[in-house]
This record gives C-alpha cells, structure tokens and sequence, in this order.
C-alpha cells in the first residue's frame, strides 16, 4: 500500500501549487496560507511513515518502489513516472520536506506585507513539488525533470520582485549559469540512453560496471558530464557566480532554495551516481579538488563581504565545497551527512538573518548593525547556535559532520587537501563571528528610521527559529561516533564499499585531527573576537596595509568582471554583428525582397478578380472539364 | 434478389442530374436557384455513391452520403443567412448586382 | 414473390385503417365540440341526432355543397395542391403503426400493422415533417397577409418543435435498440418505457401538441390575431381537408405517443386492438382537454420554450439515457 | 421488375430536376426540387439505404427546403426575373459548350469496369440480417467516428454563424 502512495509526497504540494495559484486571488488569505502550509505538512507526514516503513525492513531491502504512469515510450526506451524510496531519499526527503514546512511557516511572517502573497507561497510549493520529485525520482529523466523545475523555481523566486532591475537581472543570470550545467546533464542523459539502452537509476548503475571498465574514458567523460551539471547546480568552481546574486529574492527563499534544498541536488546527483564516479577516479579527484577549493575560494571572499546575506551565501558555496570534498574522497555518506547539518544550520542563519532584516526594514548592511542581541533575543540566540554549527564547534551539528569529511580526506591520502579543508574551517570561525559579532554585539550603528522600527519577529518566525536551532545543536549526534553512527548505517547500504573506505579508518587516528580542525575554528573565532569587538579599528587599518588583496576579496576576486569581458561581452558582440548584417541585411532583405514581389504580382492579378460570381462558376467548371478531360484521356 | 437494374443505369442518371445542376447554376441569376441548382449536384453526386455502396457491397458510401447531408444542412443554414443579409443591403438576390469582391 | 393473397390482404388492411380514421375524424369534431361544452358547462351539440350524434354529418354535407371560393389574387395551382398536401401525409403515415397483435384469419397469420419497415420511425418523422407544406404553402398561396404569417409561424414552429419530438424518442430507440415501431412495441412486453422516459414522454407529448397545431401551441391559427392563420380563404371541402389533415395529425401522434410509450396494443385481458384503441382515446382526451383548459402561448414564449427548455431537456435526457444504457 | 420502379423514379427525377432549372418562379423551382428528392429518396429505397432514404425526406424536404420557401417568402422573391442582357450572351453559349463538353466526359467516364473493384463484406445478405441502419450506425461511431465529431462541429459552427449573419443589426 504505503509504495503506490510516494507519488502523492510530490503531489500534494504541487496540489497546493495549483489551487494557491489559480485561486489565490479569490480566496482569503488565511485559506492560502492554510492551503500552502498544509501541503508540506502532509508531505512531510507521508515521507515519515515512508522512512519508518524503511526502517522495519533488513537494511539490504529498503527500497520502496512504484511506477505510476508511462512517460516516454520510444523504442526500446521507456520511462515511467516511476518513485523510488531508499535511505538516500528516504534523507533527502525528510530534509526537504521538513526544513521546507518550517520555512513555510516562516514566511507567514515574513511575506506578511506582501502584495503578491499567494504568487509567492504558489511558487514556494511548486519549488517543493519539483524538489520531491528529483529527490523521488527513480530515474534520470525524472530527476532532470524535477531538476529544471527546480531551476525554473528558482530564477522566479529570485526574480519575485521583479520591478526590482537587480532582481530580475539575477533571476535571469541564475538562470543562464545554470543552462551551462544543465547542457552537459542533458548529454550525459542522452549518452547514457546511447550506452544503457536505460535511464533507470537501478539499470544503469547495475550496468555501468558491466559495460564500462574500470577508469576508462566514457566513464570519466560521463561522469564529468554529470558533475558539471552538479557545479553549477551547487554553485561551485567555476559557476558559482549565480549564488551570491540570488541573494536579491526574499530571504526564506533563500534559506529553502539557496541554502538548504535545492543548492544540494548537486551533491544528491553525485552521490545518487556513485557506481558510476567509482569507476572514475580521475573524475572522483575532480569532484575533490573543485570542492576543495571551492570551499576555501568562498570561505575567502566572505571574510570581507559586508552585506549579512552575501556573508551567508559564500559561507553556503564553502559549505556545499565541503560536500564535493567529501563525495571525491568517496566518503558518500559523510558528503550526505553533511549535506543534512548544513540544512539545518545554513537555514537557520538566513532565517535567522531575514528577521534581523525584517527587524531593521530591509536593512543588509553590516555596518549599520550591531547591538542587535538586546532587543533581539531568539534571533540573536539562534543565531550565535547556527554560527557555532557552521564554523564547526563541538557539539553542534557541523563539528560532526564536518570532521568526518575531513578525516575522510586525510585517511584516503590527500593532505593537501586537508590543509585547504582546515584552512577552510579557521576562515569559516573567523567570518561567522565577524558577521556575529558585527550584527548582535558591540555598539549599535542603526540608522535613526531602523531603530526606529526594530521589534522582535512574530511567532510565526520566532518558532522555526528556535526548532531549527535544536536540529543545529543536535542533528550532530546521528552520526555519533564517527564512521559508524546511525546516520552512516543507515545510508551505508545505498553506496558502493570503496577500498578507501574500509581501509582508511584503521590506522589512521580521529581525535587528533578533530582536534587539529576545531582547533583552527576556535583561532578563528578568536581572531574574529579580537577584530570585531575589542578592536574594531584594526580591520580598516589591515585593509589600508593591504589594499590590492582587500580590494580583490571584496571585489569576489573580479571574477564577475572577468565572465563579463570572456563571456558576456563578446556573446554580445557576436550577436549585434549577426543581427546587424546577418539578420536585417540578409534575411530581412529576402524576406522583403519576396514580399514586395508578392505585392507587385498582386496588384497585377487583381484584375482577374471581378468579384462576379457567375464568371467564377465558369472558371471553375472550365477547369473541371480540362482535369476531367486531362484524366480520361491519359490515365485511364 | 438481384439487381437488374444496372450500376451503369444510376451513374448516367447521376450524371444527368448533375449537368442539369451546373446548368442552373451557370444560367440562373437568382442566388436562392443557383443554391437549389447546387443541392441538386450534391444529391446527383449522392445517388452514385449509394449506388456504388449497393454494388460495391460496401457502407462507406452511405455513411459519406450522411455527411454530405449533414454538410449541406450546413451550408444551407449559412447560405441562406448570406442571402438574407444581402437582400437586406442590396434588395436583390440577383448575382450579377453583386460584385462586392471585386478587386 | 409475393401471391395474391399478400395484395388483398393488403388493400384489405388500407381500406379498413383508412375508413376507420375517416370516421373516427368526423366523430373526434363532435367529441371535441362535446367535451368542451361539458368542461364549460353547457351541452354541445345536441339538435341533429340523439346528443348531436348526426351533427358531422351534418356539418360534412354542409360544408361540400357550400361555395368553393379562389381568391382573385391566389396562386391557382398551389392554392389547389395545398390542401391535399397537407391531408396526405396526415393520413400516410398511419401505415406504420402497429395497432393490434397477430391475428389468424382464415389459416393466415396477420400482423395488425400496414406495413413493418425497418425505419418505421425515421418513416413516420419524415412524412410528418411533411406536412407543414400543406400549411406554408396554404398561406403563401392565399396571396393574404394573414394566411402568409399564419403559414410562416406554422412552418418555424414546427421545424422548431420537430428537432425536440425527435430527439425525445431517441432514448426509445437506445432502449428497444430498434427504429421498427413493432420492435418498440415488443421491447415495452415487460415495462412500459413512460416508465424509464419519463422526461422524454413529457417533452414528447408537449412537442406532439405543438406539431399538431393544437392549443395553446395553436397561433398558425390565432383567431385574435390572423383572423383564422392560413387557412383564412379557404372555404368549402378544401377548408374541410384541412380539417381533416388536423383530426388525422391529432390521432396519428396519439398513435405514435400509445406505440411509444404507453406499450402499443399490450394489455391483459381485453383484445389487443381494444387496448390500442383505449390508449389512443386517453390521449385524445388529453388534447381535448388542454385545449379547454390552457390559454395561447405568446410567439416569442412559444420559440423561447422550443428551443431553450425542451431542445436541452431532450438531449440532457438523450444523456442521462446513454449513461444507463452503457452502465447497464 | 426493378425496372418498374427505376424508370418511372428516375424520369420523375429528371423531370423535377429540369423544371427546377428552367422555372421562373422560385416557389416551383422549390417544389420541384422537393419532388426530385422524393425521387431519389425511392431511388434509394430501390438501392437497400432505407436510412439514407429516409433521412433524405427528414433532412432535405423536412428541413432544408422548408428553410428555402421560407426565406423565398419572407424576402418576397416571386416576381419574374429580367431576361439575359445581349451582352452575356457570349458568356451563355460557352456555358452551354462547356456543359455539354462535361456531360459528354462524365459519360465517357462510365464504364463496366466494376467487376475488377474490390469488393466490401456488406452483400445484400448481411445488410438485410443486420439492419441497414444499425450498419450505418456501427461505422459511423467506429471507423468514422472523427468525421462524425468533426460533422457535429461543423453544424455548430454553421448554427452560430447563421444566427450572427442573419441578426438585424440594431443600431
């Protein structure tokens, strides 16, 4: 019974997508809201009966399968709306659903001014309908599906005030980056149609080591295909540049999409296509590398962005980072483990940060904050659990997870790695307490109009905020100990045994580098404490010693500037030039040419047209009597 | 019970009552007879299709026929609606008083 | 090849249906005048005869020695086909009815019908489609204002009210899967289908009195308004055909109305014709009587209804019966 | 013995036919083309469509023609029409050429050739134990089914273009 139900998990919302929308204007507002909180919620009911049913089976049978319907039938190919529930979904649906109903409910306070109240909650459960699907799907075609409808989510929840030029134009750029990735999945899909004769998640990682050997070409190519999809889905080197500018949509949207759901379909693909990275160590390196440097790439930038937001999105592509590290160093599990904590606490912080927002009347601008802890307590409490999650601090979730990657990484041999890993982790202490330190204490620098207005959340924001910061301090201890907590028994089924992993925690002693990372967090925050609140005129000093780096991270490095000249720019110019001699000269000139031709012909036919009916007839019958004649003549 | 009155006996008469309609379509100047003459093509073309359903042992040609009178209940109800709004601006059903078309 | 016995049974059957409702029309007027009178509380007819009984005789050898008027203006030759056009599919389309079980008569078995084709409704809706000629052209002929919209109304009333009485027996045909009347009325040997069509005998029935010309649906021939409808010139035994097409018309729906949906000739006990014969005078009655109780539609009440309560009624039923017949 | 029926039928239809050409006044053209689809009507009687036949008198001389007397009568079209100006006459010759030309290639057209054409499963057995109407009706909501619906449309169109054109345009 419970398998032919998977497919309402994605149906209710998409339900609440449907009725919010096309009704939206009609109702009453208290019945949008009913509506689009409501869809989660029982999405989120499902998917737990779905994962406690899991849960009663032997962990080699926890899947729970069901086709719905046919979608393709071409050939030899067929694919069907078809549902697949094991501990990798079982995960990632919690997830979603779960921090989704929570950011539901908070933007009730949230949106609560907003014109386009039931646009938003419409496109916020489509987002989630879209979401289930790539988390639900049972094979590629779908999770593609569900994938663009995320992207297209996405570019509209960015772009929601779109009046705004700077929203719409990031709504559009999310968009585009995006394209760039999604272009090379559609390949792999189509090269793994050419391969497999299958999109089926179980046909082709089955067959994947049958047909293609060990490390040979097609494996790595493929499996790049994929990754490239997976950065720019999840924002890494080098198509992270949407991120940061999706910051312009509203902050729950940023919290869902941009920090803990959709920003990890990436990851999820990557570890949903393990069997086929494993046969690949060449791409299984890349995916490390990228994540690597991703992580400390992000984690540089945002030791000097001022805007609270953007602070918070590079901490997410450091983050995500993280996760690819992990993933390439076949940790599969811990990358997943991760992915979870992050949820929680990356949602938190924008959560946590859109209320400061909202306190303050829009204001984002570090440098007029500070002293926000007295008059706002939870935000101010949440948000110093979610900063320690992040930047890695036992116990909180991110310690946990974090260190488990970065054992990982040291146990299978990558030291340099691991020293970008834990570099990673000193600048992430040290930017989460600027940020804190900034906002919450220290003397206040509000505008007089933003002290004017500052007031705590409404319970609607206040509760998400506090919930989530319980799954922050304690989401941590499923993977208690570490390599063999709950979490990793229970996903461990779904991967591949690596060699590396089975091999690697032996000899190889964890508390040492555990202590080597938190360590370096603790020096970071340390650090931080030291600039920001004791002597918050040393940073300015440091930017004027070295102006030409300060200027380079607070610039992100220019690499916007330099898309533009590489990319933009002359895409620009190509097209102008083709449309300026190509398009008007040429074709326009045929195109003119034959309708000018037209007209002439016309105007000298005309004549023929007498508007007298009886002559018509005459016509007609005469040319009757030739076909007729034509006919009998010589076809007969 | 055979047939002894020929196929080709109800096609020559098809065929007469055919010429006759493009007869009066050709020299009547009356748009409502000209509309007659017409339905009395499409009937002269029914008969040879009913005829070649009983000859051919086949019903498709008594199913066309069923759309072609339902086509022309069609036509008629708008031809006829034309006329009566033609008179209406031009008093007459006459067709050579009436060139509006002309290009 | 049919023998000779086939003919003469034949032409028996024709003469006797035909004679039969020769008579029954001259006696239907003085059923009518004496039904009316005894709603309104005064007798009818009551001087020629024991209760008026002569009186259509009377009033038939009155009317063929009155003078026989054309009007100086008519058009002589439709003028004169009008009336026979109007009383010859009144009286046609009787053949296909089926007025009595099977009998055996000397050492034959006799079906009590004229004849029984496949298409007998198709038959009997095309000949009755037929008549409105007789009254369209009735009118234009007079060459007289009243008669010519006296025969215009007949002719959109009835073409108006004929697609509803057409489309309210189709679920008759679903149900007896047949257009044979005899087959109909076979199919009805278990349950009567007014009981399974109860929508479709209403607009059935409503639409019967509307194509007979009948009250209130009668304005062809408003007294008030066009002094007599189309047949304000005629005089004599062409107005006296006239008459009679009315009388048949009323008797043949009445017929179709029995055959239907009232069973045809079954019944217990009595002979199947009697029955017939009783259903028949049921709805006569029934005409009779809402001519004496309704008043005259207005036109455009009368089109308004047509067309946008009983066309939608018809095909709603034409629905509902479709979803039984498939479920079933 | 068909040929009983036939010859009077088809000169009945020829005839009407003919008068519907050369008559002057509408009113009898309009009942002479009645009388030729009455001919027809028997015609395909002779040929077993008694549902075609039928629905020939329900749809043609129950409906259509009804609708002719009365658009004839209701926009008073019974005066006689002007004769041919000398003008057209030249026009009326080829008229006449061409039709003869065409009579004579329809004829030409007619050949016995209908034994060598496939033939249908219909015989004349089938049809009269399955009933001509019931054929008809089993093909046109099986093999025919998208004309049908597309027909159905076709009238509804029709319906709703005929009341817009025929609408007096008030003010």
């Amino acid at each position: 019974m419970l398998p032919e139900m998977i497919w309402l998990i994605p149906f209710f919302p998409l339900l609440g997508s449907v009725l919010v929308g096309l009704l939206g204007r009609r109702i009453l507002r208290n019945w949008v809201t009913l509506i689009a909180c409501l869809a989660p919620s029982l999405s989120l009911l499902l998917s737990l009966t779905c994962s406690w049913r899991l849960l009663s089976l032997p962990p080699e049978a926890r899947r729970l399968r069901h086709s719905l319907i046919s979608w393709v039938a071409s050939g030899d190919l067929s694919v069907a709306f078809g549902f697949l529930f094991d501990p990798l979904s079982a995960v990632m649906t919690l997830v979603v659903s779960g921090v989704g109903l929570l950011i539901h409910v908070y933007s009730i306070g949230y949106m609560a001014d907003e014109r386009d109240y039931h646009r938003f909650f419409s496109l916020l459960n489509l987002f989630l309908a879209e979401m289930l699907v790539l988390v639900l799907a049972d094979n590629y075609l779908l999770l593609f599906l569900g994938w663009e409808g995320v992207g297209l989510c996405s570019y509209l929840l960015i772009a929601f005030w779109f009046e705004r030029p700077a929203a719409a134009s990031a709504g559009t750029k999310a968009f585009l980056v995006n394209r760039i990735g999604d272009a090379a999945v559609v390949v792999a899909l189509i090269w793994m149609i050419l391969l497999f004769g299958s999109l089926d998640f179980q046909i082709v990682l089955r067959e994947a080591p049958r047909t293609l050997s060990h490390g040979s070409f097609v494996a790595t190519l493929l499996s790049l295909l994929l990754f490239a999809g997976a950065a720019g889905k999840s924002a890494q080197l080098p198509l992270y540049v949407w991120l940061p500018d999706a910051m312009e949509g509203p902050t729950p949207v940023s919290a869902l999409i941009h920090a803990a759901t959709m920003v990890t379909a990436g990851v999820y693909l990557v570890a949903r296509s393990a069997p086929l990275f494993e046969l690949a160590p060449v791409s299984l390196e890349v995916v490390a590398w990228v994540g690597g440097l991703t992580a400390l790439y992000a984690a540089s930038i945002a030791l000097v962005q001022t805007d609270i937001k953007r602070v918070i999105a590079y901490s997410t592509i450091s983050q995500l980072g993280y996760m690819f590290l992990g993933l390439g160093v076949g940790a599969y599990a811990a990358g997943i483990f991760h992915l979870m904590t992050h949820a929680f606490f990356k949602a938190l912080l924008f959560l946590a940060a859109g209320s400061v927002i909202h306190a303050l009347a829009g204001e984002q601008d570090l440098r007029r904050m500070g002293g926000l802890r007295g008059p706002l307590k939870i935000t101010a409490g949440s948000f110093l659990v979610g900063a320690l999650a992040n930047s890695g601090i036992a116990p909180f979730a991110g310690f946990w997870s974090k260190d488990e990657i970065l054992h990982a990484v040291y146990a299978s041999g990558h030291h340099l790695l691991w020293v970008l890993g834990a570099l990673t982790a000193a600048g992430t202490g040290f930017y989460m307490f600027r940020l804190y330190f900034l906002a919450f204490e220290g003397t206040s620098r509000l505008s007089p109009q933003a002290r004017d207005h500052i007031h705590e959340a409404p319970w609607s924001m206040r509760w998400p905020l506090v919930l989530l910061a319980l799954g922050s301090a304690a989401a941590g201890f499923f993977g208690v100990p570490p390599g063999s907590g709950l979490f990793q028994r229970f996903l461990g089924p779904v991967f591949p045994m690596t060699a590396r992993e089975t091999g690697s925690a032996v000899h190889v002693s964890g508390t040492g580098l555990a202590m080597a990372s938190l360590v370096l967090s603790l020096a970071g925050i340390a650090l931080a404490f030291r600039y920001y609140l004791r002597h918050p005129e040393r940073p300015e000093a440091l930017a004027a010693r070295f102006p030409a780096l300060y200027g380079l991270l607070l610039r992100k490095y220019r690499v916007d500037e330099l898309y533009d000249q590489l990319v933009v720019r002359p895409t620009i110019l190509g097209a102008r030039a083709l449309s300026g001699l190509f398009d008007s000269r040429l074709i326009d000139g045929t195109v003119d040419g034959i309708a000018s031709l037209l007209v002439e012909a016309g105007a000298r036919l005309r004549r023929i047209q007498t508007g007298h009916v009886p002559a018509y007839v005459l016509s007609i019958l005469a040319g009757v009597v030739v076909l007729l004649g034509y006919v009998l003549a010589f076809r007969l | 019970m055979t047939a002894t009155v020929p196929l080709q006996a109800y096609l020559i008469l098809s065929a007469a009552l055919f010429t006759i309609g493009v007869i009066g379509v050709l020299i009547r100047r009356n748009a409502l007879i000209i509309f007659m003459a017409i339905e009395l093509m499409l009937n002269a073309v029914n008969l040879s299709f009913v005829a070649f359903s009983r000859f051919l042992d086949s019903m498709d040609g008594q199913v066309i026929v069923f759309f072609v009178m339902a086509v022309a209940a069609a036509e008629v109800a708008l031809g006829l609606a034309i006329i009566i709004a033609l008179y209406r601006n031009k008093e007459s059903v006459n067709v050579d008083e009436i060139n509006l078309l002309r290009g | 090849m049919p023998d000779l016995a086939f003919f003469v049974i034949m032409a028996a059957k024709i003469i006797v249906v035909f004679g039969l409702m020769l008579l029954s029309v001259t006696y239907l007027t003085w059923l009518e005048r004496k039904l009316i009178g005894h709603m309104q509380v005064r007798y009818g007819p009551m001087r020629v005869g024991p209760h008026g009984l002569l009186q259509p005789i009377a009033d038939g050898l009155k009317l063929m020695f009155k003078e026989d008027i054309i009007p100086e203006a008519a058009d002589r030759k439709l003028y004169l086909m009008a009336p026979a056009l109007a009383l010859v599919p009144a009286f046609i389309s009787f053949a296909v009815i089926p007025f009595g079980n099977q009998v055996r008569l000397f050492g034959r078995t006799i079906d009590l019908v004229i004849t029984d084709i496949n298409v007998g409704l198709l038959y009997l809706f095309g000949v009755t489609s037929l008549g409105v000629y007789g009254i369209v052209l009735g009118g234009w002929a007079s060459n007289n204002k009243y008669a010519l919209l006296g025969g215009l109304r007949s002719a959109a009333q009835m073409i108006s009210y004929e697609l509803s009485l057409g489309l309210s027996v189709v679920g008759v045909v679903m149900l007896s899967g047949s257009l044979s009347l005899v087959e109909i009325v076979n199919a009805q040997s278990t349950v009567w289908f007014v009981v399974l069509q109860p929508i479709g005998f209403l607009i059935f029935l409503i639409c019967a009195t509307a194509e007979t010309n009948r009250a209130p649906f009668d304005l062809p021939e408003a007294e008030t308004e066009l002094v007599a409808g189309f047949h304000v010139e005629y005089s004599s035994m062409k107005f006296a055909m006239y008459f009679i097409a009315e009388y048949a018309n009323m008797i043949t729906v009445a017929a179709l109305a029995t055959t239907l949906f009232l069973g045809g000739w079954r019944g217990p006990v009595l002979p199947s014709v009697v029955w017939f014969l009783i259903k028949l005078f049921l709805f006569i009655f029934l005409f009779i009587w809402l001519r004496a109780t309704l008043p005259r539609f207005r036109y455009d009440q009368l089109m308004r209804f047509g067309w946008k309560v009983l066309l939608p009624a018809a095909l709603a039923n034409i629905v509902i019966t479709a979803g039984f017949v498939a479920l079933r | 013995m068909e040929w009983v029926v036939f010859i009077p039928l088809a000169a009945m239809a020829l005839a009407t036919a003919v008068s519907v050409v050369l008559l002057r006044n509408p009113i009898y053209c309009a009942l002479s083309l009645i009388g030729t689809f009455f001919a027809l009507s028997g015609l395909y009687l002779l040929l077993q469509a008694q549902f075609i036949a039928m629905v020939q008198v329900i749809i043609y001389a129950g409906a259509i023609m009804v609708l002719f007397l009365f658009v004839i009568m209701l926009l008073d079209l019974g005066h006689e029409p002007s004769p041919w100006p000398r003008r057209d006459r030249p026009r009326l010759l080829l008229s006449v050429v061409l039709v003869l030309l065409l009579l004579l290639e329809l004829t030409v057209a007619i050949r016995p050739g209908i034994s060598k054409a496939i033939r249908g499963p219909y015989t004349s057995a089938v049809v009269d134990a399955v009933g001509n109407t019931q054929l008809v009706g089993r093909l046109l909501f099986t093999d025919f089914l998208i004309p049908f619906e597309i027909t159905s449309i076709i009238l509804l169109i029709a319906i709703i273009g005929a009341m817009v054109l025929a609408r007096r345009h008030l003010g």
